[in-house]
């Protein structure tokens, strides 16, 4: 792994072999977070494309930060959060299913297949659940290849945007 | 900026799968990194104090942290981050073990996943800002509205911690429903010889003011901060004057229906509910006194030895400030009438409902604890019991189970044979739901040794024959109809919320369900919390519940109030969001999408109203976030730049 | 005996087609016997209202095809009026009764399904009932020569009755709409 | 004036035409315009759903269905059996497109079916106002108590009629009102009487019945009032029947709701069918009473 790191912050190189599928994963603290840590503890073998981004509450799931996602070089996009009428902060699930749904359907719009993204619900004590939701997503999208996102940036682009800059 | 990376090899539990020292040096040459090392254990004394060493040797300004789950250890290096005087926000934890070295094997891929990961956490932390907990003081005295059995244990129990409470109840005395209880079951012990020394005690106790006839009518402020707007009915006597000898009572010509007794009987326009009443005072009901709708009378204030009769008497308008609220508005029973037209839809004397029943088997009741007919005055020799009357009925939009009809059905069957040795009665069904302690024993009595006969169906139709009525139901376990001709027909009704529950909810700004029954904040684990800080409850408002419930309900509320009230001022999280105010458009979108309420208007100098966060009420959810068009909140530690770098990294 | 775990497998196909042409759930039915306690016509049913719906939970739907509760139901939706669940439960039985009839297990009993013939045969031929054609035909075939002969000299006083049938002109129409009835079973 | 399309079907053309002829004389006096549906057939009546397939039943209301869509009028069905049938015909070609294509087929053009179908109590309250009737009927049945009985069809079900409370219907109360009798609650008014199950399985009928008649006997009703043949005969021509098989000695007159409404008007009980009731009412007294 001599040369793992040396792509800069800012820089070119990508990390790990460049016909591997990246995935990303927005989980919430409360539930799904707290499932994949379980499935951590219980050793439950996982397929490794998948990187973990935490979030309060799959609420905070902005589409637009999913866009920016696949704009990145994402192939697959997961967000996980408490199963509905468990959410810790109520209602906040329910906002993120709404939300999502529309993005789903608005994907071939972008030229990203649907399977690439998954809405799911984990709890804190499906560890086993997680592992299969990891599983199974990565094998949903690995035979849809690398995606070669062109459907330019979705209107401002939320970073740029941002209140606290 | 000055990041530190520490690479955890939890003994062999990260090393053996994650190549440590190489995830370290990839850090090295990320951006701000100046300096990056692998440590055997980070969370044992020597491990942190490896931390504080290189924190002050490289005069570390933020930390990260590669390890196991923030879940287990944030705080442990939190406080050590702090004894390396950097502030505990500027410490970013990132899980190489659950989420790498614990569920992969090849050692080449977790550790190219370890460096993404690492990657994230330093751009995170990279965006992070120092933040610092809020605090606002906290106002020490409860508010109670409501002054059933769980509105008046929960006073009790926060005066007894040496708080002062207010309760505010809406009728001109406490005691609520269960003062109009006979017996109660499981121990079948009198209602009010164990109810009225609760409410003397508390009209007495030196921590608690007692406001009857009294509404809240406006809520403002937070946790630890409410002010609240209380209005007291006036009710034409002077509380302070009459000593509750009902001699106005005796006198009054004017008569008006005795909602206490259920409507069983009737009452003057100036009364006392009942003699156990706490306070012990009359009131006057101006819809019913001819002095108010005539103009003429006078006889109570003439008649009062007290003089303590006063028709000019005004509403008074009371604001306070309380530290936290509880509320403990229970029930009424379910408007029948209107949805059973098959069971006389309140046309038949004879079809009365449970708590008319209970009324008649209460020797203060108005039948002297005689069961008669109402229709002729008549003992009844058959009675029978309808369970679930609008509850577990989709039909009727009541779908929930009433949580004590099988259980009051049960007593009232047993005292039904106590009161009428020749009686019989019959128990229509669905279940026997009796799952308490000691209660399944009170159904069997009723069985066994009441001899109640229980038939399991529901009843389709009632209707008069004669004097009697004629009961049409069927036994599922014969599978036959069956038929009673009886002489009286008590419904067992469920729960409504208290009348208004509603519009109380919404001054609270506390969520309600479809019934008006208000919302706990978790089912399981946050019984007695409302979503809104401060605000807790207790007793049947939040849902049908009996008597032991109802009081370890407000038992509960009441030791999460102290909780609160003891504390001089209240600690904030500042993970909370913020509005930048220069480009909010005062959409309000983000209030319309938080759930506790903590986002305000707020008018500013140049005109505009613009959203601005309550810190202390705000959970930092993120909702709001998403929802602004122009995307001016961002959420701290969770804003769009922390969170879309953290992508990046990842993903490069 | 019934092995349940069986039983509700068998019928699960079979249930699901009477639940999806009755647009109903009957795992909703908890079994209250609300439908049952007013049902009138219990008296010539094998299975009262809500074990009939019992039946079909338990996959049990060869009985409740056969039974002469799904024959004998005559729609009056006292049933459905009531039912706290809000199932159609009368619904529920003439599906259930339909899909009898589409694939000929329907076993009426036998006076009912004379009555029925008679009757659609008198509509047939003449566009309009003959009331007193269909009972004297009635009483002819199910051999039941005194039923309501009763009410035969009160009928005749109270010139209840038209001895010549009524006709409309239209019959060639009529038996098209016979004929098409027939050979397009179950257009639902 | 008011025109509708008459449809009397085949009950009030035979067995109950004391039925017909009251209503035609009530809407001749509020100058309401009948004409008689031409050719009509039979509805179907209760039999037809159950017989073979339910396509029959739809098949053979559509026929009159697709007549009365011919002409302007909305169409009035008196007996509840047949505006049943034609309500339910209508509800399932509305929702059934092959339904309606092989209707047409069979009648050889495009079905029309969407005419509006009234029963008598809807007709007669859209048409006659309380205030109005009350006026011309002067108390005329003041002291007699009489209580509408609804049944099944004319109510049920819901989402096919779309008029009244299934359980609980009211629709007749105020008309009856107005003719200055007493309207007393009848708790049975939508229990069913047992059906055509008369011939059949007349056991069913007549305990059905008698519930009916002994709840309102019971009740000190005078005369139940209905709008539907085949339960004013299961109640009033079978009655004695019912006396025989339970010992009761039972006289419960069930007029027509027409009737009722007709003897308020002043037309003479002659006139209006009463005579062939078998349970005929003391008329005379009824309006002795009142004067
Ligand atoms: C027929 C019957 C028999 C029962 N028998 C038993 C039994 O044997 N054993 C048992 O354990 N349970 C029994 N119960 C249940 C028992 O009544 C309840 O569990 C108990 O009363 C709930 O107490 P609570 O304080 O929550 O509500 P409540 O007793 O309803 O008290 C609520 C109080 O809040 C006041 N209030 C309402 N709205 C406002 C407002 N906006 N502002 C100010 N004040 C307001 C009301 O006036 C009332 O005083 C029975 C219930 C019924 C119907
Ligand atoms: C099959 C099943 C399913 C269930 N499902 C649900 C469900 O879905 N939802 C629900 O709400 N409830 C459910 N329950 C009920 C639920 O398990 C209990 O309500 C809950 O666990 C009770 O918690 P507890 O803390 O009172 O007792 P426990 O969970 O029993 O905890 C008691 C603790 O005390 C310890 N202990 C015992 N004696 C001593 C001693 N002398 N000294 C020190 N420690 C001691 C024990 O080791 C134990 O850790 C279920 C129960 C069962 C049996
Ligand atoms: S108001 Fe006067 S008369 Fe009435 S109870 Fe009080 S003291 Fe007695
Ligand atoms: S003024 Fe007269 S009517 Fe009114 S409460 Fe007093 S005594 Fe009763
Ligand atoms: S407690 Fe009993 S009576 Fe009440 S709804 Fe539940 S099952 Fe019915
Ligand atoms: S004992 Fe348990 S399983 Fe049985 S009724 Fe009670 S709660 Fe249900
Ligand atoms: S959603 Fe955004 S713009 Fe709208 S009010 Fe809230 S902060 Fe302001
Ligand atoms: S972060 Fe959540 S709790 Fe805080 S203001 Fe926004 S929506 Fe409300
Ligand atoms: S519809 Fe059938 S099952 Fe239902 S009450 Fe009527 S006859 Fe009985
Ligand atoms: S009334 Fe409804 S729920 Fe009750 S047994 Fe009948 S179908 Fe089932």
């Amino acid at each position: 792994m001599a040369d793992a790191g040396k792509g800069h912050a800012c820089g070119v190189r990508r990390r790990g072999r460049d016909d591997e599928i990246k995935l990303v994963g927005f989980l919430c603290n409360w539930c799904s977070y707290a499932g994949a840590d379980m499935a951590g503890t219980s050793r439950l073998a996982q397929p490794a494309a998948l990187r973990i981004v935490r979030v309060p509450c799959s609420g905070r799931v902005d589409p637009l930060l999913v866009m920016k996602a696949f704009q990145e070089g994402a192939d697959g996009v997961l967000v996980s959060g408490c199963h509905p009428g468990d959410c810790h902060y109520n209602e906040g699930n329910y906002y993120a299913r709404r939300r999502l749904e529309l993005l789903k359907r608005m994907l071939p719009y972008y030229g990203v297949e649907p399977e690439r993204f998954h809405y799911t619900w984990v709890s804190a004590s499906e560890g086993g659940r997680w592992a299969e939701v990891v599983a199974e997503f990565t094998a949903a999208v690995e035979p849809l290849g690398k995606l070669h996102y062109a459907g330019g940036a979705p209107a401002a682009a939320a970073g740029e945007e941002d209140g606290d800059g | 900026m000055r990041i530190g990376v520490f690479v955890c090899q939890c003994g062999t539990n990260i090393a053996a799968t994650v190549d440590t020292e190489a995830v370290a040096e990839a850090a090295m040459s990320m951006r701000d990194v100046y300096h990056a090392e692998s440590i055997q254990y980070s969370c044992s004394d020597p491990g942190q104090r490896q931390v504080i060493a290189a924190a002050h040797q490289h005069r570390l300004d933020r930390v990260v942290i590669a390890a196991c789950s923030p879940r287990m250890h944030e705080t442990t290096f939190q406080r050590a981050v702090i004894q390396a005087g950097i502030n505990p926000f500027m410490l970013e934890m990132v899980n190489i073990r659950e989420q790498c070295s614990w569920i992969h094997e090849d050692r080449e891929v977790a550790t190219t996943k370890a460096i993404d990961l690492v990657a994230a956490g330093v751009a995170r932390v990279r965006g992070q800002v120092p933040l610092k907990r809020g605090r606002v003081p906290v106002v020490g005295e409860a508010l109670v509205v409501g002054g059933g059995i769980a509105g008046i244990q929960a006073a009790l129990d926060i005066a007894d911690a040496g708080m002062p409470v207010t309760l505010v109840e809406r009728e001109p005395t406490i005691g609520g429903n269960m003062a109009r209880l006979d017996k109660t079951f499981p121990t079948l012990d009198c209602s009010s010889c164990i109810l009225t020394p609760r409410m003397v005690e508390l009209k007495h106790h030196e921590n608690i003011r007692l406001m009857v006839s009294s509404e809240v009518t406006a809520v403002r402020g937070y946790i630890g901060n409410f002010e609240v707007d209380i209005r007291k009915k006036a009710t034409c006597v002077d509380e302070e004057k009459c000593t509750g000898c009902r001699i106005c009572e005796e006198k009054c010509p004017s008569r008006a229906p005795d909602e206490f007794n259920a409507g069983v009987g009737e009452s003057k326009a100036i009364s006392i509910a009942f003699p156990q009443a706490v306070p012990l005072v009359a009131a006057l009901r101006k819809e019913h006194c001819r002095q108010f709708i005539k103009g003429k009378c006078g006889v109570c204030k003439k008649v009062c030895p007290a003089d303590a009769v006063d028709y000019e008497q005004e509403d008074e308008l009371h604001t306070e400030k309380f530290g936290a609220i509880i509320v403990a508005t229970g029930y009424r029973l379910f408007d029948w009438e209107g949805a059973y037209p098959d069971y006389g839809g309140g046309l038949y004397p004879d079809v009365i409902t449970s708590l008319q029943y209970e009324r008649m088997l209460s020797a203060s009741g108005p039948t002297g604890g005689h069961i008669v007919r109402p229709s002729d005055g008549r003992e009844p020799r058959d009675i029978v019991f309808l369970s679930c009357v609008g509850s577990r009925a989709e039909s009727v939009g009541r779908p929930f189970c009433c949580n004590v009809g099988c259980m009051y059905i049960a007593k009232q069957a047993i005292q039904t044979r106590e009161h009428l040795p020749d009686s019989r009665c019959y128990v229509f069904y669905m279940d026997v739901r009796a799952c308490g302690k000691g209660y399944e024993e009170v159904y069997r009595r009723a069985q066994v040794e009441a001899g109640a006969v229980y038939l399991r169906g529901r009843v389709g139709k009632i209707y008069p024959r004669g004097d009697k009525l004629v009961v049409m139901g069927t036994d599922t376990l014969i599978g036959d109809q069956v038929e009673i001709e009886t002489d009286l027909v008590v419904l067992a009704v469920g729960f409504a919320a208290a009348e208004g529950a509603g519009e109380l909810a919404r001054r609270l700004n506390i969520a309600y369900d479809g019934y008006q029954f208000f919302t706990e904040s978790h089912p399981k684990l946050r019984p007695v919390e409302t979503t809104t800080g401060g605000i807790f409850l207790a007793g049947a408002c939040q849902g049908p519940k009996d008597i032991p419930a109802s009081v370890a309900q407000a038992s509960a509320a009441a030791a999460k109030a102290i909780r609160l009230l003891s504390r001089e001022d209240l600690e904030t999280s500042p993970m909370v969001a913020e509005v930048n105010h220069m480009r909010c458009i005062g959409c309000f979108k983000c209030a319309e999408v938080c759930p506790y309420n903590a986002i305000e208007k707020q008018k500013l100098h140049d005109g505009r109203t613009v959203a601005v966060i309550i810190e202390s009420l705000c959970q930092g959810c993120g909702l709001c976030n998403v929802a602004c068009p122009p995307q001016v909140i961002s959420l701290r530690g969770y804003t769009d730049n922390q969170l879309i770098s953290e992508v990046v990294e990842v993903l490069r | 005996m019934i092995e349940a775990a069986k039983t509700i497998r068998a019928g699960e196909e079979m249930l699901a087609e009477i639940e999806r042409r009755s647009g109903q759930d009957v795992s909703s039915c908890y079994q209250c016997g609300t439908c049952s306690s007013t049902c009138t016509a219990t008296l010539a049913f094998d299975y009262p209202p809500h074990l009939f719906m019992r039946l079909l939970q338990l996959g049990l739907v060869e009985r409740a095809l056969a039974s002469r509760t799904a024959q004998m139901c005559y729609d009056c939706m006292t049933c459905s009026s009531r039912c706290p669940v809000g199932i159609d439960v009368a619904d529920v039985i003439e599906t259930t009764k339909n899909i009898a009839d589409e694939s000929g297990r329907s076993r009426p009993p036998k006076e009912v399904a004379l009555f029925r013939r008679l009757f659609l045969r008198n509509v047939c031929r003449h566009g309009r009932l003959h009331e007193a054609g269909l009972l004297a035909w009635y009483n002819i075939k199910s051999g039941q020569f005194f039923n309501d002969l009763s009410l035969v000299p009160l009928v005749l006083r109270k010139k209840k009755v038209h001895l010549v049938p009524p006709r409309i002109r239209q019959r060639r129409e009529l038996r098209r709409i016979f004929r098409q009835a027939k050979t397009k079973p179950g257009a639902k | 004036m008011s025109k509708y399309a008459y449809f009397p079907g085949c009950s009030l053309a035979s067995s109950s035409m004391e039925y017909d002829t009251s209503f035609r004389l009530v809407a001749r006096e509020f100058g309401i315009e009948l004409q008689e549906l031409d050719d009509w057939n039979c509805c179907g009546a209760s039999p037809a759903p159950h017989h073979w397939v339910e396509v029959l039943g739809v098949l053979l209301a559509a026929r009159n269905l697709h007549i009365a869509g011919a002409g302007e009028a909305p169409l009035v069905a008196p007996c509840a059996g047949c505006y049943n049938r034609l309500k339910h015909a209508q509800y399932k070609l509305e929702r059934n497109q092959e339904l309606r294509r092989q209707t047409s087929e069979v009648l050889g053009e495009e079905v029309r079916y969407q005419t509006e179908v009234l029963n008598i109590v809807k007709m007669l309250n859209r048409e006659i106002k309380p205030g109005a009737l009350a006026e011309r009927a002067r108390e005329r049945l003041a002291g007699v108590r009489l209580a509408p009985y609804y049944g099944c069809l004319l109510v049920r079900p819901a989402e096919v009629i779309g008029y009244d409370d299934p359980r609980d219907p009211k629709k007749m109360e105020p008309l009856l009102r107005a003719t200055g009798a007493e309207v007393p609650h009848f708790a049975l008014k939508s229990e069913c009487c047992g059906s055509y199950m008369g011939l059949a399985r007349k056991e069913i009928v007549l305990r059905a019945s008698h519930r009916i008649i002994e709840a309102a006997v019971a009740a000190g009703i005078d005369a139940l009032v209905t709008a539907c043949p085949l339960c004013q005969q299961n109640l009033d021509l079978r009655q004695g029947q019912i006396n025989r098989a339970f010992g009761t000695s039972f006289r419960l007159p069930v007029l027509y709701f027409s009737q009722a409404i007709g003897l308020a008007l002043g037309a003479s009980p002659e006139e209006l069918g009463i005579d062939s009731l078998a349970v005929e009412p003391d008329v005379d007294r009824w309006l002795k009473g009142a004067a």
